[in-house]
């Protein structure tokens, strides 16, 4: 099959797209980024060449019919038993790597304390991965190093009072590994975790035992075709530094204003906050770039404020917005300075004002920030499109609906679930067009 | 009235963003207009005589939500231009006719232009005062520049300004001159009775509120402060310098008194101590003010000391007539007058021996904690070590 | 590679090149012995300069805010700024003035490694920039019996030179400053000289806008930001008036008219411009410190900058305007009063409409400044009135004159080349 | 004779000090560190209190001043409150001699203090709003590179090539040092990069504090850091400061001890008043 494919490096993400040569998104990857853009790179086009997988599968089932209403639960099963496969890969790995920089000699002092303890924390990690992994399950991350990583503290931390080795050597041995383990890729066990996976499913679901066979027949059907890398098209942050071509990269500011142009033919604004940059979008009716700002060198107000915030706070980036949401009352934060924020934080925290209260404050505090570069890029535009990771916290698109609301009144506001990828998915469009030999203009 | 009941109204005014004070003002009568300006200085004698309101625009303060100004301004300038121009095109300034704009920085000055391009049919003018203080000069220059002033208010007023209506603004506000000066003495008598986060209050009252009720006002304080019965801390005096142009949040002022300093004079809103001296009410009105404007003015960043040997001179006046015993610089970040003005003054007050210390601000700083940590080192080292 | 070997490169394309540079040495060399030679020395400001009326008292010229950007291209500027950041000066301020101080505390040696002379006269042309003010005041500190002249030129607040003001300009110049001269220098003022001087500022300002206009050509024989700061530099500085600065226009006009004729493009310092694929109009000063990697950012898309404003900061010509030997006081006052930060917003927006329209340019890019009030303040309403009023898309980066602290390639980068992109999007779409 | 407490309050860690003072006769009783991380710092300071009160052998109600110093405003019993660089001035002449100057560098700031022989401050300066030049954002690029903070110094001193960050922001520094990562740069001299840039800005501090003799002491918790102490003589001899600078293993305590010193001053002299009830 003929993939296209479109890769935003982003600061604190990356993300991939795979489009099939009909403009039809088949698959999405998302990592964290890290030092090794190459790596961040690869596994983002990996995970997404994955989903691509999955959605051929899903299409392959649909041909089982004997799998009938089942099909859903199998499904859902089979893919949640991949990422455990997965995780408990990676995990290995980061076993071996730990207890591996355990051995150092400036550890020796804590002696056989500390492998007992070492180990003792990966049997609990081990143990209760299947877990985070049941249906229905809420993961702080979808992110190897930060699941892994939250395990690993909270387990550690018990167990170092128990032991006598100190948390901050458990801690520190976990943060030399993950750097090890996080920049390898593991693309040829994908396969047997994928069939491993359905080991699993079909043991997990045992009404399923008539149709097995056919099931697997699929499987391996699915797993035969070849995923064609035909173009790829990098842009992002990082995209400078990727080793890409110049054909092969565009600058983000067309690939976001392409890609919410895809999603939503109508958007004429779209504003982008992602970990380190704001951006705000004019596009016209082809999805055409008419203006563009972004925020200056100063990182305040952006995601990675949130980040520093969920830090300060020891919740999940994902628990932000909803905590936020249980205010009651309002608090204005003028500060957005990322590093203060935490200041900031405890210093109304110790004046008494309430938690959630003070992170809607925060979260309005970023909106505001957003709402004054897209004044400068010209305001907003029906309709208006909401993208990159921020748009996933709930607090933030509330103060958004608000701020739009009292400046610019009854707009359309778009907002995708998938938004954290437009900048991946106008990279996509971008390089089918480039094999279609259309340069720029729209087709949609 | 209590100086409690004073002090709320004041903070009333000041923290409503969409001057409501002014509209009542214009609806009492057909016709009435209203001049915005920048207080550091204009002649409100002139537009006092116009029968107009002068309205002193300072920002918006720390509770102001800037969004569209900011999307005017890079964030390497400072804060006031953005919010001023939030108030505008959000419309809460439509209630003002015009906006003058004294020269006060390149910020300012550009802020006159801009006024220009978004609000094409207000009264806008950039109102500027000379550099070089030779009657023949740049008196001359000065007395023709008041003149236009006047021919364009007369224009939007539609009415002439007679010399008799600008020898009478100029008595009232001699009077509220008078009044603060006054104030200014009280609170260097008994720092702990007139506080400073009220005065600044009470000064910012004089923005929005006609002169003349502004002034009794002022007296009622004055009266009722003095029959309160408030605790005397163990504070140090110093004189706080900086914050001509930009609104220091009340925070900010409340920190630094909290931090064991009185504050016993300041830079606030200087068009209400910009003259020195009485104006003369005899003779020719502009010329009177012109006079006043070049012999007997108050020093600040915005304007030019034409000799080496006075560079400085008045702050160090400051700190003798209110027996101050450090100053305190807070200038508004980005503020490059008050900024590069500040070393020189730092100059004169080491040859005097002057203790200081120095800190930025803007109007929305919400953190405080460095800020009473600096001005709290300076006021602990002050007092145990002094004496 | 260096600096001065960038420089070498430029110049050995064109005559006019080395004459400029033997030009701005010979004055560093002037400067160093004046002390010496007893020939007295007037420090001044580059807008609103009146180097003639300096030049009829013999006074040597010292511009501190040359000296600042040939240390900013030199790489010395950062040591300098950090030297005044020492002794308190504000992380927020101008580094104009931080350079300058530096440089007088890091041994006052100029650009050119030779020493720099104590001036006679601070000449403050307060022109167009608050700052000015304050610079003199602190060099002031430093030479405490050095005389102070203030000119105040008032600044166009409506747009236009009222009477009051050209008269107030001629008086402090009649009354105040021509005494001080005299007094300083102990030569007497002879209004004959400085008509002379005149005769020459205008043929030379002839050339110059000959050579700014021929942007108007496509392709555009000059780049006019980056070729055009060397182009204005004579005359911006010590050398209107003099025969030395009529001979290089004459000259650098002829090489451009050779251009014109053969149809080249700019010369960059890897060559010849291959293709002009973008026409831009700028506003804001540029970079000093990153000055080359900052070109190449520019010619290494096809990008040629057709005109720019920061060329007019030291006189605005091609609106007509020149010296005038029968009027020689009223046209010193009418040029500083015409200065580009002299005028008010609306009108640096005309022009800048004007330029967009006239020069036939895909858009405009505005380079703000960190550094100075007096140009960014309003910029970035100036863009969005002329993206309204042209319908051309505008584009904003950030850097600063002399602070190499604040120069980020990757995010200049970054924005123009979106910028560019996003120029040629729309234009594929409109063929 | 008089028994006073100091305690400092920081952004990442609380430090309580426990003294008996008999006129020039100093006994330090006790000491108590503990990192903050995320943890409510209140209960933090009524545990090392406490701690701190049973390892001495006394009670509470043995104390005669209880001084806080940094955040401490809000501690519910204390008996007055100093300033931090008040505090740390004092702290410094305590801790080593002939000081003439403190750099305290803690978890968020940085704090120049020019200083008398008797522990006056005379000027000091302080890092403006960025943060790049803090313990924190070390830490928090530490953390990034695998390497836990007592292994700081060390690796920073193994440097052949330093790349300074650019530092406007500690959020772009955080990119810039990935970015370091990404060209290979290896971890020793990113650490010395980071020390040299915060070090770069730590001198200017001095500077302009006007320090020009004597001797320097570090403070606060990246005085702990042997790379930081290395960085600052490097960047001293550098930008011509020519003064030794120190740092002491007490260092860490050095607001702690001047709150408790000043403590013991204030409680003499109100003593001597007659006023310890209006004390604060
Ligand atoms: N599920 C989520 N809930 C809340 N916030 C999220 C979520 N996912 C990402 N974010 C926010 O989005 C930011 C990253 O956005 P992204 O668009 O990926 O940035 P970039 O493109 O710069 O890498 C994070 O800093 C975080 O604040
Ligand atoms: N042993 C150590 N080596 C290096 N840095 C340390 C050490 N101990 C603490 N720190 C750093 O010191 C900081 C705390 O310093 P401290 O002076 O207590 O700051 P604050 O007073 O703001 O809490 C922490 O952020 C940590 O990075
Ligand atoms: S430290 Fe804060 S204020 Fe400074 S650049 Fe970073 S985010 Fe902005
Ligand atoms: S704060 Fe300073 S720079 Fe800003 S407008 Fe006022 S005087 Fe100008
Ligand atoms: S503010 Fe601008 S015009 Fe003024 S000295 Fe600085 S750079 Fe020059």
């Amino acid at each position: 099959m003929e993939c296209y494919i479109g890769i935003d490096l982003g600061s604190t993400t990356t993300k991939a797209v795979v489009m099939d040569e009909d403009y039809n998104v088949m698959g999405q990857g998302i990592t964290n980024s890290r030092s090794n853009y190459d790596i961040a790179a690869g596994v983002a086009k990996h995970e997404a060449l994955i989903d691509t997988r999955f959605m051929l599968f899903r299409n392959a089932m649909k041909n089982v019919t004997a799998l009938g209403d089942k099909y859903e639960a199998f499904m859902d099963e089979l893919e949640r038993n991949f990422r455990l496969e997965q995780y408990l890969e990676q995990l290995i790995d980061l076993d071996e790597t730990c207890t591996k920089a355990s051995e150092n000699t400036r550890y020796s002092e804590w002696g056989s304390d500390l492998s007992d303890a070492l180990s003792g924390v990966f049997k609990r990690v081990t143990t209760e991965a299947p877990e985070l992994f049941a249906p229905g399950a809420q993961r702080k991350s979808d992110f190897f190093r930060d699941i892994a990583g939250s395990q690993y503290s909270t387990i550690s931390e018990e167990v170092a009072k128990q032991a006598e080795t100190p948390f901050d050597v458990l801690l520190n041995i976990y943060d030399r590994s993950i750097i090890e383990v996080e920049n390898r890729i593991y693309t040829e066990t994908t396969n047997q975790n994928l069939m491993r996976a359905l080991d699993r499913t079909l043991v997990n679901l045992p009404d399923l035992a008539p149709v097995a066979s056919e099931v697997r027949t699929e499987v391996e059907k699915v797993l035969g075709i070849d995923l064609e890398e035909t173009y790829v098209i990098g842009t992002g942050y990082g995209r400078a530094r990727l080793p890409f071509s110049k054909d092969h990269i565009r600058s983000e500011i067309l690939c976001h204003g392409l890609g919410a142009h895809i999603m939503y033919n109508d958007t004429r604004t779209v504003l982008d906050i992602g970990g380190q940059d704001t951006k705000a979008i004019q596009v016209d009716k082809d999805g055409i770039v008419e203006s563009f700002q972004m925020n200056d060198r100063c990182a305040a107000g952006c995601g990675r404020y949130l980040g520093y915030i969920a830090d300060e706070m020891n919740v999940g980036l994902h628990e932000l917005g909803p905590i936020a949401m249980k205010s009651t009352r309002k608090v204005r934060i003028n500060s957005t300075c990322t590093v203060f924020a935490g200041a900031e934080l405890r210093d109304r925290l110790s004046l008494g004002e309430n938690r959630s209260d003070i992170l809607a404050g925060l979260h309005r505090a970023i909106i505001l920030r957003a709402m004054s570069i897209l004044s400068r890029s010209g305001g907003v535009h029906d309709q208006f499109t909401f993208t990159g990771g921020v748009a996933n916290n709930e607090a933030a698109v509330t103060a958004l609906r608000e701020l739009i609301k009292e400046n610019y009144g009854d707009v359309t506001i778009n907002i995708d679930p998938d938004s954290i990828y437009t900048g991946a998915l106008g990279g996509a469009t971008f390089a089918r067009r480039a094999v279609e030999g259309i340069p720029t203009e729209a087709v949609a | 009235m209590s100086v409690q009941k004073i002090v709320d109204r004041c903070q009333a005014l000041y923290d409503d963003l969409d001057f409501t004070v002014v509209k009542e003002w214009k609806a009492k009568e057909e016709g009435r207009k209203a001049i915005g300006y920048m207080p550091v200085y204009v002649p409100r004698e002139i537009i006092h005589a116009a029968g107009m309101l002068p309205v002193g625009v300072i920002g918006g303060g720390d509770q102001l939500e800037v969004i569209h100004g900011d999307a005017y301004y890079q964030s390497y300038i400072c804060r006031i231009p953005r919010s001023t121009i939030e108030l505008g095109v959000t419309g809460r300034l439509d209630c003002v006719d015009g906006m003058l704009f004294p020269s006060i920085c390149d910020v300012i000055r550009n802020l006159s232009g801009m006024w220009k391009l978004l609000f094409k049919d207000k009264y806008v003018r950039y109102f500027d005062a000379p550099q070089t203080y030779d009657d023949k000069i740049g008196g001359k220059f000065y007395v023709q520049e008041l003149r236009e002033l006047i021919e364009g208010l007369e224009e939007l007023g539609g009415k002439k300004i007679t010399e008799e209506a600008i020898h009478n603004s100029i008595a009232v506000y001699n009077e509220n001159r008078a009044v603060i000066e006054d104030l200014y003495a009280y609170r260097s008598k008994c720092p702990w009775k007139a506080l400073t986060s009220e005065i600044y209050l009470l000064l910012f009252a004089g923005m929005v509120l006609p002169v003349e009720e502004h002034t009794q006002l002022l007296r009622d304080y004055l009266e009722a402060v003095d029959k309160e019965d408030r605790p005397m801390r163990d504070n140090c005096r110093v004189v706080l310098n900086g914050t001509f142009c930009e609104r220091p949040p009340l925070g900010l002022i409340k920190s630094i008194e909290m931090a064991g300093c009185y504050i016993v004079d300041d830079d606030f809103m200087l068009v209400t101590r910009w003259l020195l001296e009485d104006v003369p009410t005899t003779g020719d009105p502009v010329q009177n003010l012109a006079d006043a404007f070049l012999h007997h003015s108050a020093e600040t960043a915005a304007k030019y000391v034409d000799s080496y040997e006075a560079k400085g001179q008045f702050i160090v006046e400051s700190v003798k007539k209110y027996a101050a015993e450090g100053v305190v610089f807070a200038a508004p970040s980005f503020c490059d007058p008050a900024l590069l003005d500040q070393p020189m003054l730092h100059t004169a007050l080491n040859d005097n021996n002057i203790p200081f210390t120095a800190f930025q601000y803007a109007e929305n700083s919400g953190q405080m904690q460095p800020i009473r940590e600096q001005a709290g080192t300076f006021a602990d080292s002050i007092k145990l070590w002094s004496a | 590679m260096s600096v001065k070997e960038q420089a070498s490169t430029v110049a050995e394309k064109e005559d006019s090149m080395w004459k400029q540079k033997e030009m701005i040495n010979e004055n560093y060399e002037l400067l160093s012995t004046a002390n010496e030679r007893g020939q007295k020395v007037a420090s001044t400001f580059v807008p609103g300069n009146i180097n003639e009326l300096l030049m009829c008292f013999d006074f040597a010229r010292n511009f501190p805010e040359t000296n600042a950007l040939q240390n900013a291209m030199r790489k010395k500027s950062g040591g300098m700024i950090m030297e005044a950041e020492k002794i308190g000066h504000s992380e927020d301020v101008c580094t104009y003035v931080k350079a300058d101080l530096g440089m007088m505390m890091k041994g006052n040696k100029g650009p050119t490694g030779l020493p720099m002379p104590d001036p006679d006269l601070l000449m403050l042309s307060y022109t167009g920039c608050f700052t000015f003010m304050k610079w003199f005041e602190l060099v002031r500190e430093q030479y405490p019996k050095c005389e102070t002249a203030m000119l105040h030129v008032p600044y166009q607040a409506d747009g236009n030179i009222t009477k009051n003001m050209r008269d107030y300009v001629v008086k402090q110049l009649k009354e105040d400053i021509i005494p001080t001269m005299e007094r300083v220098s102990g030569v007497k003022f002879d209004i004959d000289r400085l008509r002379e001087y005149m005769i020459q500022s205008q043929k030379a300002e002839d050339d110059l806008v000959y050579v700014l206009q021929s942007a108007k050509n496509k392709p555009s024989p000059i780049d006019a930001y980056f070729g055009g700061v060397y182009y204005i530099g004579p005359i911006f500085t010590a050398f209107r008036g003099t025969t030395a600065a009529t001979d290089y226009y004459a000259t650098l006009r002829k090489e451009i008219e050779a251009r014109v004729a053969a149809g080249l493009g700019p010369i960059t310092p890897e060559g010849v411009m291959k293709e002009e694929k973008y026409r831009i109009v700028v506003e804001g000063p540029p970079n000093w410190t990153h000055f080359r990697e900052f070109w190449k950012m520019f010619y290494d898309e096809g990008a040629v900058v057709v005109a720019s404003t920061y060329t007019k900061v030291g006189g605005v010509y091609d609106n007509g305007f020149r010296h005038d030997p029968q009027n020689p006081l009223e046209s010193l006052a009418d040029y500083c009063l015409g200065c580009y930060t002299n005028l008010n917003l609306p009108a640096r927006t005309d022009m800048l409409e004007k330029y967009v329209e006239d020069y036939q340019a895909d858009g405009l890019l505005i380079n703000s400044i960190k550094s100075c009030n007096s140009f960014s303040a309003g910029q970035l309403l100036m863009l969005r009135e002329i993206e309204q009023r042209t319908g051309k898309p505008a584009a904003f980066i950030e850097t600063d004159l002399v602070d190499p602290r604040y120069f980020s390639p990757a995010n200049v980068k970054n924005r123009l080349e979106s910028y560019f992109q996003m120029i040629s999007q729309k234009r594929d779409r409109a063929a | 004779m008089t028994i006073t407490a100091g305690i400092d309050v920081g952004t990442g860690a609380v430090k309580t000090t426990l003294f008996k003072v008999e006129g020039d006769n100093i006994e330090w009783l006790s000491k108590r560190i503990s990192r903050i991380r995320r943890r409510d710092p209140m209960a933090l300071v009524n545990e090392n209190y406490e701690a701190m009160l049973e390892e001495a052998g006394i009670t509470k109600d043995d104390v005669d001043y209880v001084a806080t110093t940094g955040d401490g405003e809000n501690v519910p019993f204390r008996t007055g409150h100093f300033y931090s660089m008040t505090t740390h001035a004092r702290g410094a002449v305590y801790l080593a001699d002939d000081i003439t100057a403190v750099l305290d560098v803690g978890a968020l700031h940085g704090r120049a203090i020019s200083i008398d022989p008797l522990g006056k401050v005379l000027s000091y300066r302080m890092t403006s709003q960025c943060a790049s030049g803090s313990g924190q954002f070390l830490e928090n690029i530490a953390r990034y590179l695998g390497v836990s903070i007592d292994e700081v110094g060390d690796l920073s001193q193994e440097a052949d090539d330093p790349e300074l960050v650019s530092g406007i922001c500690a959020v772009l520094a955080e990119t810039d040092v990935i970015n370091m990562v990404s060209r290979s740069i290896s971890t020793p001299n990113i650490l010395k990069g980071i020390h040299l840039s915060m070090a770069g800005r730590l001198v200017k501090l001095l500077r302009a504090s006007k320090v020009k003799e004597g001797k320097v002491l570090l403070t606060g918790g990246l005085a702990m850091d042997t790379g930081m102490v290395a960085a600052m003589r490097e960047e001293m001899a550098k930008q011509n400061l020519d003064v030794p600078c120190e740092s002491s293993p007490d260092s860490i305590f050095a607001g702690a001890v001047g709150a408790a010193l000043w403590g013991a001053f204030r409680f003499e002299k109100l003593q001597g008043l007659g006023q310890l009830a209006e004390a604060s």
